[in-house]
């Protein structure tokens, strides 16, 4: 079993009926309540399956995000903490110099089509090393 | 070309009115130079005159922070100078902070440029090396020469626009901003250069410095508990219920200490966290997991360790900069030790 | 293994009836080149247009840039297993260059990627491909073709026109030709036994749609760490995919003309034995992001090296993979030098990376790309400007009504590419 | 902060959550602690238990702060005083 935190709903319609996924699904604007909550489950002892800044879009710039992580709980992963706390702490910098512009639904199903294809490689990887 | 106005910011101890017992005097405003200003006007030469010296006492600083930095800008105001100078402080940790928190106001609120003086080792450094200019100093006064010279150049240079040079040249301390600039050869060329020298053994020059903490040398180990003072600090952001002290949730700019006198157990309801760097539901249902006061008071009632301070500290650890998490540690163990504390335990989420 | 590179300096270029070449001028005739990107019904229109350095022309949004080469002769043809190329080893034999040329691809694949090539003024500046005689095609998709295919049908576009202009140069007789000999590592190692063996690991991107780079036409997310020589870059044995964040994009032409393998050629047998490059990939899933730098780590050790250079394409996720090599190499007593650019955000304060290692010691900067500038207005667009103020490095506001753009340098393509062709650098303050 | 109390001259002992980084910071005794969330305490435990490993990492804090030490020390479970 895997667990997917996005707030991508193409992500959603895309991996909904996949039996090994369990998918946490946001609803925000920008990505930086995905990668608290990633955060969350890391501290509890979750690892990351995919990194959190995947793709080159800044995170002021694309307002999706979605990231894969482990459903079993192992000891804390403390490389992964350090990840996931420098990325938080980039978005939080980026987003504050300059916030998220409206964008077109055109625009926004590029930024979806991107953020969907990156995590769908990630998803097919880790399904292929069949990861619990 | 008119001469420049310039307001120059010193402690009770250099202005000469005393030491430790004097730290308490709130501001207070003199004519001209007083101490190192003399050296300063010196230093500056024909090109700008020290008006007025605003002093002020470390301890006042420290213990009204809000206040005396509203004081001592109005008084700065008042001058309408071209130029501010603070310090130099050396390796004095609260001076080094209080000339931060008066150099940035200025800058801030007045618009009007300041410079300041500090060793490496003093946390008004890290604390305010991103806002100031802040020039290297030596440990004590014995630089004091050298240091003003630094200071009254890249002073003037900013009070009259000119372009200030890089670190290196001007004496400051590394601000932490990365600037562009064209270098005379391509970068794939400046990496075979490096890998060559690393290989060999010569010495080089990164071009981007991995961030790094210095290290302290490890106290003696404290030898009888039945007897020591221990108290208890945290950085997991625990403050009482309605956070008082408007302690941030992340990059903290200051820290609370909170009466415990007579509770055995943190209480839930007059306690909670605001900590923005983890998911706070098991803190906020048993406080002891991250101030273990519980524990604490038992082993305090059982001998083991002779007393429990009266209050924790507490702030929020996560993106607080270095600098200001040092400087909170400057200020608290002043109190600390004049509590007669022996022995720290710091929890971190 | 040794491949002559034949260049011949092209001095000027313009459309024309015959595609040829006299005393440095190079005619091209669009017609035919416009009819053969639209063989692929996946293409709508297609238009060839000229940019020469110094014009007063702005090119975007744009997609690659690839240099026009030939095989003349050792097997195999240049971009070898992509654009219905067959797969052959290449890298030997001689290849013949169209010196001073680029072709790039022009035109919106999705709404927020690509950035600008400016061919004057301060724009210009920040480019490398302000200074090659661009010959532009610009392409628009037939309606309804899925973002996938249209992305691989421009790519191939470029890659096809590339090759046909290419051509061009086979049987002519170059102005200069440089040989670059590959010899196997214990030939080499014997060779300069007392100078210091120096390995290169090229990082390429491999994260997904509008991320990708194909070796011998194999997607790189597919591939683990393994040793190519320097000379099959030259015959465009990596192509690049990538379109996002135009800044620190490492498009084909520099692929083909790789900084760092030119520099450590010209210091090969002299100061350094430069021992082949190691090639990985910066995939999204961790778990390949440990088996890659493994690899890497292994065959640096395997082929004896005393140090590497490391060099990535892109930001956050790369830099990743880009420590986890440097910790790793460094662990089997190899010296590491990185290169990279630098995104410290607006005011240049906060970290330029989202990793660290306490083992990179030794890092060269290609500059931060977050620094603003206002490009002036140019005289002739190539392109479309509608998407400016959605780009990489562009806001709102960032187009202005005269026509200067005012932007991050994050918007120029290859401004600050972690590969090390340009001067940009940044420094602390 | 963990460097600046010892250099006013009173011993610490740092309970973290994260030994790298309580390592980078400077911390020179380090105890780690339980989890993130619950530095001293585990929500999976009764309150009994909880306040047995509470008092369990507090009473290793002490030792470790009555042990002399040269360097960076990290006092886990397999620390013998």
């Amino acid at each position: 079993m895997m667990i997917l935190i996005t707030n991508n709903e193409d992500v959603v319609e895309q991996w909904k009926n996949c039996r090994d996924i369990v998918i946490m699904k946001r609803e925000s604007d920008n990505m930086l309540d995905v990668l608290y909550c990633s955060r969350d489950l890391l501290h509890k002892g979750h690892c990351l399956l995919t990194h959190p800044f995947t793709g080159s879009l800044k995170p002021n710039e694309s307002p999706y995000k979605s990231i894969l992580v482990s459903e079993t709980v192992k000891q804390l992963h403390v490389d992964h903490v350090a990840t996931i706390e420098q990325c938080i702490a980039s978005a939080q910098k980026s987003l504050e110099n300059r916030p998220i512009p409206i964008y077109s639904e055109k625009l926004l199903r590029d930024f979806r089509l991107i953020d969907k294809d990156l995590i769908s490689n990630g998803i097919m990887r880790a399904q292929e090393s069949h990861q619990k | 070309m008119k001469k420049l106005k310039v307001v120059h910011y010193i402690n009770n101890f250099f202005a000469g009115i005393g030491g430790e017992e004097k730290a308490g005097i709130s501001p207070e405003e003199r004519d001209g130079a007083v101490g190192p200003g003399m050296a300063l006007a010196q230093a500056l030469g024909e090109e700008a005159e020290i008006i007025a010296t605003v002093v002020c006492g470390d301890s006042y600083f420290g213990e009204n922070l809000a206040s005396a930095e509203k004081d001592i800008v109005a008084i700065i105001r008042k001058h309408q100078p071209d130029l501010v100078f603070t310090g130099p402080a050396f390796n004095a940790g609260r001076y080094g902070v209080a000339c931060g928190a008066v150099a940035k106001a200025v800058e801030e609120q007045l618009g009007i440029p300041a410079v300041t003086g500090m060793h490496e080792e003093n946390p008004g450094v890290d604390m305010y090396r991103k806002d100031l200019y802040i020039i290297k100093t030596g440990h004590s006064a014995a630089g004091m020469k050298k240091t003003v010279t630094s200071m009254a150049s890249l002073g003037l240079k900013r009070a009259q626009n000119q372009l200030v040079g890089p670190p290196e040249e001007e004496g400051y301390h590394v601000r932490g901003m990365r600037i562009n600039y064209w270098a005379e050869k391509r970068a794939s060329l400046r990496a075979v250069e490096m890998i060559l020298k690393k290989v060999k053994g010569e010495a080089y020059q990164t071009e981007y410095p991995m961030p790094d903490f210095g290290r302290v040398e490890p106290m003696p180990p404290v030898l009888d508990f039945s007897k020591a003072k221990v108290a208890i600090v945290t950085s997991g952001g625990i403050v009482p219920t309605g956070n008082p002290d408007r302690i941030e949730s992340s990059s903290a700019t200051k820290y609370g200490i909170y009466d415990i006198s007579g509770l055995d157990s943190m209480p839930a309801d007059d306690y909670t966290s605001i900590h923005g760097g983890y998911d706070r539901t098991y803190a906020l249902e048993d406080i002891n997991r991250v101030v273990p006061l519980d524990v604490m008071r038992d082993l305090e009632r059982e001998g083991i360790i002779g007393k429990l301070a009266d209050y924790f500290i507490s702030t929020t650890g996560t993106g607080t900069s270095v600098g200001s998490a040092r400087a909170f540690a400057v200020d608290f163990s002043n109190k600390l030790l004049e509590d007669g504390v022996n022995a720290v335990i710091l929890t971190s989420t | 293994m040794k491949l002559e590179i034949g260049n011949i300096f092209i001095k000027d270029v313009q459309l024309g009836q015959e595609t040829m070449i006299n005393e440095g001028l190079l005619t091209i005739n669009p017609e035919l080149l416009a009819a053969k990107i639209l063989e692929d019904e996946r293409i709508k229109s297609a238009r060839v247009e000229l940019a020469k350095p110094g014009e007063s022309v702005r090119i975007t949004p744009v997609k690659d840039v690839m240099e026009p080469r030939v095989k003349v002769f050792g097997k195999g043809t240049v971009f070898p297993g992509v654009a219905a190329n067959k797969v052959e080893q290449v890298g030997e034999g001689r290849t013949h260059v169209l010196k001073g040329t680029a072709v790039m691809t022009v035109g919106k694949i999705v709404g927020f990627q690509e950035g600008i090539v400016d061919m004057s003024g301060i724009g210009a500046e920040y480019t490398p491909f302000s200074k090659t005689l661009n010959i532009c095609l610009v392409l628009e998709p037939m309606e309804g073709v899925e973002t996938h295919a249209y992305e691989t049908a421009a790519r191939e576009a470029g890659l096809k026109v590339t090759q046909i202009i290419g051509e061009v140069g086979r049987n002519m007789t170059p102005d200069e030709v440089i040989s670059y000999e590959h010899h196997p590592i214990p030939h080499l190692a014997a060779a300069y036994p007392h100078l210091p063996k120096i390995g290169y690991v090229c990082m390429l991107q491999s994260q997904g749609l509008l991320h990708d780079t194909y070796v011998y036409g194999v997607d790189a997310k597919k591939i683990i760490p393994t040793l190519m020589s320097p000379t099959e870059f030259m015959d465009g044995a990596v192509v690049s995919g990538n379109c996002v964040a135009s800044c620190d994009k490492i498009p084909t032409y520099l692929h083909q003309n790789d900084p760092l393998i030119e520099d450590l050629y010209s210091k090969h047998g002299k100061e350094l034995n430069f021992m082949g490059v190691i090639i990985t990939n910066e995939n999204v899933f961790m778990a390949d992001k440990e088996r890659s730098s493994d690899g890497v780590a292994k065959l640096a050790k395997m082929m004896g090296l005393d140090g590497v250079i490391i060099s990535e394409e892109g930001y956050g996720n790369p830099d990743t993979d880009l420590m986890m090599n440097c910790r790793k190499v460094e662990a089997q007593g190899i010296k590491t030098v990185l290169v990279t650019d630098e995104f410290p955000g607006k005011d240049g304060k906060s970290e330029s990376l989202t990793d660290a290692v306490k083992e990179a010691d030794a890092v060269v900067s290609c500059g931060q790309g977050n620094l603003v500038i206002t490009m002036p207005p140019m005289e002739r667009l190539i392109g479309t400007l509608e998407d400016i103020e959605t780009m990489i490095g562009g806001y709102e506001g960032s187009l202005k009504k005269d026509g200067s753009i005012e932007a991050e340098i994050q918007i120029i393509i290859s401004a600050t590419s972690a590969i090390g062709g340009n001067k940009l650098a940044a420094r602390m303050y | 902060m963990v460097k600046e109390i010892e250099r006013a001259g009173i011993p610490v002992v740092h309970i973290a959550t994260v030994v790298p980084i309580a390592l980078t910071v400077g911390a020179n005794r380090i105890v780690p602690a339980i989890g993130i969330p619950y530095p001293l305490g585990d929500p999976s435990l009764g309150d009994e238990g909880e306040k047995n490993i509470r008092r369990d990492l507090v009473e290793r804090a002490l030792k470790a702060l009555g042990t002399p030490i040269k360097g960076q020390t990290v006092f886990d479970d397999a620390y013998e005083f």
